[in-house]
């Protein structure tokens, strides 16, 4: 058996690994959202999917416009920081385009579910913060149990695993270890958790800047399934150290995607208009590029030692 | 020294200042954007130099170079002291009761703090969807001490609320305690017309002081109930001077929060 | 409040956060076990202690032979690549110096306590590993549990927290943000799991160190209670980057405590014998020392950007 | 090609030699320090490139710069690809079904490949006191495959072992499975005297082949039970020359294990 290839374009792992029907778990959490996988699935109208994210964000948003989803599982629907999500509303307030089923977590619970999946239990029990609300009214899937040592009343959390997990991260090498810096997020249980795992990253390196620092690789390679470099695949959201979250991005999105009109014209204009991230980027245009670009501000390295 | 007060603020600013009173030096405070972390600099720069912030996404010890614009901006991470995963910032820190002060915001309020920011009308059929539950239900379950900001208005101070996000004192009377939340539960409410408390018996809020230029019967009708009022209830004490001048000359000098 | 003054000496440290009768969790997995904090556990004749680690190591060996432990809480008690730890055995087979009580469980049930202790949850469910074997008959913190999604047997496991964490690194910060790198083992479990934490380091470093790669902190300084500067605090375990394991003082303490007179010995030698870790590597020669030491490897940085 | 059989070898190189062969290419396999490190090597070096080696103290990834005398050696950290926490490695690698091989020795193995690590004679008075289980309880109850590795002696194979560390396949017969554990049990035990593996339906253990030199009678001498064996029991494949060479020029030069 040859080192089998990882590294394909976007265009190629959505198609050979998103399926219609599928559960798909994004990634990020206001850093490092996965908006290049995202928008392929959009351009190869994947449907039916069951998409889960705490914090849907813009892509998730986009993905319900354009009617690639039946579902959402999530734990807080927002604009991160400027607002709420239009598309997301619509969907669920009017049936526009379609109605969607929701599934709805507190940002623990959802978490709890990415833990539970990856550590390959059934459910996790936490103290009964959710218990407290409405929450459980409406989601059969936060049960109540007894703790054996304690007599305590506890909530229990399902396991969740994705057919699909979509990762955004700085860089992984061509075997497959990511590695990420700032927030991780759920980034590491989800792709434990996950059946198939597809990581863009800002740079493929050599194996030897991964090795040199293995403390710092959050998804072992047996675990990725596909590898896509993909510069800028996070805007308009960032990459630590690779450039800033795009506010103003965030903030006309708002303002356009009001009306069924301004998210069609978002579409058209920003996923459809365009047959990949290059393309897009070549949109996004070098002013606005150079602008999000932050300087300098670098670790010190680290000695592991050579024990020879 | 005493203290002089500002003449000329702002109505946001007087909340700001206010939040940052309920802060003490050592706290580990779990801040969102806007208002919280506004307070939290504030009392960082006033009287508690040794708070610890924390931000949801997992950051603490930031020295954010600008003021941060998102609770996952990178502003917050680079030169900041750790950062934990998602699940560890929830287990490790929130559940396990090593936050100290947590702050939530409110789409609609009840008398017992119980918060509301998931739907407003039906669950299933809304009439405006909101963003849910994301860190509050945790925040209100377990930090030791639960700041509220809001507005403080008729529709969102409600008798019954549309929909029960994060747990206040549920309905009172020890009922918080009896489903096994360790936090301590709503402490205080900053809304736009005043300072509100919670009974430590009924766990029923009261009206402790009202803002500057703020009447009692002005809260009293922007409540949906009978709002209990306490005997010695109060004007609440006006931003100082320094505090102001922190604020817009260092904290905020572009405005990004101050003037929204 | 000015910032406490975590910096002090390993006697200090031993002297203010540990008593008689503790519950004291050991860190360290193999690498950067903390021999120097240990010793000054023996030094201080702390007495009736219930030491807690996945592998006792000789560190534990040694505490139990100077009389200082009640009972031990483990999941492998060997000396690693070498063979038994020779005063345990003496120690459950013999009541030699006196009887111990011990607390058994597998590497992954003791690592599960040390989770649901840090995740502040009572208990943890595991798929039912454990039963198999004979362990839940002498151990009555295994009990079972239905799954109350499956309805499957699970294992559970319940909190561990510890009054006190005993613990290694490479570096913290005088405010006690703690970073490390190579093997972690369950060091931020148990530091989060317990009401004190103590940590030694090789090299306290100037916060900004600290604060150029904030993804590699493993314990928050809000969570530590004492600071000790002690390079070489780890031998004859290593520290990763600073020195070597010392292999052969792992098999000549072997061949010396196979009798109560050699393990005396090995004690008045190494323990009583010096008063602090800086007489304790005088002893241990230039020579040795320089044999230990690797050659550099280092990391390459990572840039985390400035974002002003 | 044919194969050149060694006539030169040690009886550890053999069973090195075997344990090497049992393992598949892309196989993730978790190793401990002795014969199963220098079988996951070899094999590495001979057909199957791409073996991933994972250490019980969460490597992956490993190249080793000398040849490691623990699972915790700094050698096996510097150069590899990550590092899991303890409770990753057992939760995230192990109980989550991802390792596909793993090693454990055994004091005490009964016909179902249970296994005792822990202790000899009565476990509240023990004759002796053996390290316990460690990480073997896990490998075995969730590894896909386990492979044995152990001196062939009378009191080693028993009737009945003095305590249950490990599991086997218990009692036989899917006692096994009846408690959920998801791992394949125990596929092979490479011994001193043959190779002996399991029968699909009932979990007892056979004689699949005798060492070079080893008769059938010297194999149910030293076990306790009446030992089935194949109607196919053959001789042992010996290893090639190349294997040989591999090991003793490649990986241990100094016969730091291979002269133990």
């Amino acid at each position: 058996m040859e080192i089998e290839d990882k590294i394909m374009s976007a265009k190629e792992a959505i198609k050979k690994f998103v399926s219609d029907g599928n559960l798909v778990c994004f990634g990020g959490f206001t850093h490092a959202i996965p908006f290049a996988l995202g928008h392929e699935i959009i351009r190869q109208r994947k449907r039916n999917l069951t998409v889960s994210k705490e914090t849907p964000d813009l892509i998730v948003d986009q993905l319900i416009a354009a009617g690639c989803v039946e579902k959402v599982i999530f734990s807080w629907a927002g604009n991160p920081g400027v607002g709420l999500l239009h598309a997301f509303r619509r969907a669920v307030e009017k049936g526009i385009p379609h109605p969607i089923e929701i599934e709805e977590y507190t940002h623990f619970t959802l978490g709890a579910r990415y833990f539970a999946g990856a550590a390959g239990i059934p459910f996790v029990p936490i103290i009964p913060s959710v218990l407290g609300s409405d929450l459980p009214k409406y989601n059969k899937n936060l049960k109540t149990i007894k703790c054996p040592f304690t007599g305590k009343l506890l909530c229990a959390i399902p396991a969740l695993n994705p057919d699909v997990a979509i990762i955004h991260a700085q860089r992984a090498d061509k075997e497959g270890n990511v590695q990420m810096w700032g927030i991780i997020g759920s980034n590491k249980e989800i792709a434990m958790a996950s059946k198939k795992v597809i990581v863009s990253v800002e740079e493929i390196v050599d194996s030897e800047v991964i090795r040199r620092d293995p403390n710092r690789t959050i998804i072992p390679a047996f675990k990725v399934d596909a590898i896509i470099e993909e510069p800028w695949g996070a805007h308009p959201s960032y990459t630590q150290g690779y450039y800033d979250r795009d506010n103003e991005f965030y903030l006309e999105y708002d303002k356009l995607t009001r009306t069924v009109e301004g998210m069609e014209k978002f579409l058209n204009e920003w996923v459809y208009g365009v047959e990949n991230r290059k393309e897009y980027l070549k949109k996004l245009g070098v002013e606005r590029i150079l602008k999000l670009l932050p300087k300098t501000y670098s670790s010190i390295p680290v000695d592991y030692g050579y024990y020879g | 020294m005493s203290k002089r007060y500002a003449k000329d603020y702002t109505l946001r600013e007087m909340m700001i200042v206010a939040a940052a009173r309920e802060l003490k030096n050592g706290d580990k405070v779990l801040v969102g954007i806007g208002i919280p972390q506004l307070a939290a600099i504030l009392a960082q720069r006033t009287h508690a130099p040794n708070l610890n912030i924390i931000y949801e996404s997992g950051i603490f010890g930031s020295r954010p170079a600008r003021l941060p614009l998102s609770i996952g901006d990178p502003t917050i991470v680079s030169g900041s002291a750790g950062v934990f995963s998602f699940f560890e910032t929830f287990a490790y820190l929130l559940q396990r009761g090593y936050i100290d002060v947590g702050f939530i915001g409110a789409a609609q309020i009840d008398k017992y703090g119980n918060i509301n920011t998931t739907v407003i009308g039906d669950y299933s059929k809304p009439k405006v969807r909101l963003p849910g539950s994301g860190g509050a239900c945790a925040i209100s379950s377990f930090a030791k001490k639960v700041i509220v900001i809001t507005p403080h208005e008729k529709r969102r101070f409600v008798e019954k609320l549309d929909f029960l996000t994060s747990p206040g004192f549920l309905k009172g009377g020890g009922s918080r305690e009896k489903i096994g939340l360790h936090g301590g539960g709503p402490s205080v409410v900053i809304s736009t017309l005043g300072i509100l408390r919670f009974d430590p018996k009924t766990g029923e809020m009261y009206l402790d002081s009202y803002h500057p230029g703020v009447t009692i019967d002005q809260v009293k009708e922007a409540t949906s109930w009978d709002l209990k009022i306490s005997p010695n209830a109060k004007e609440t004490e006006p931003p100082t001077e320094e505090e102001i001048r922190i604020l817009r000359e260092e904290i905020d000098p572009m405005g990004i929060f101050l003037k929204k």
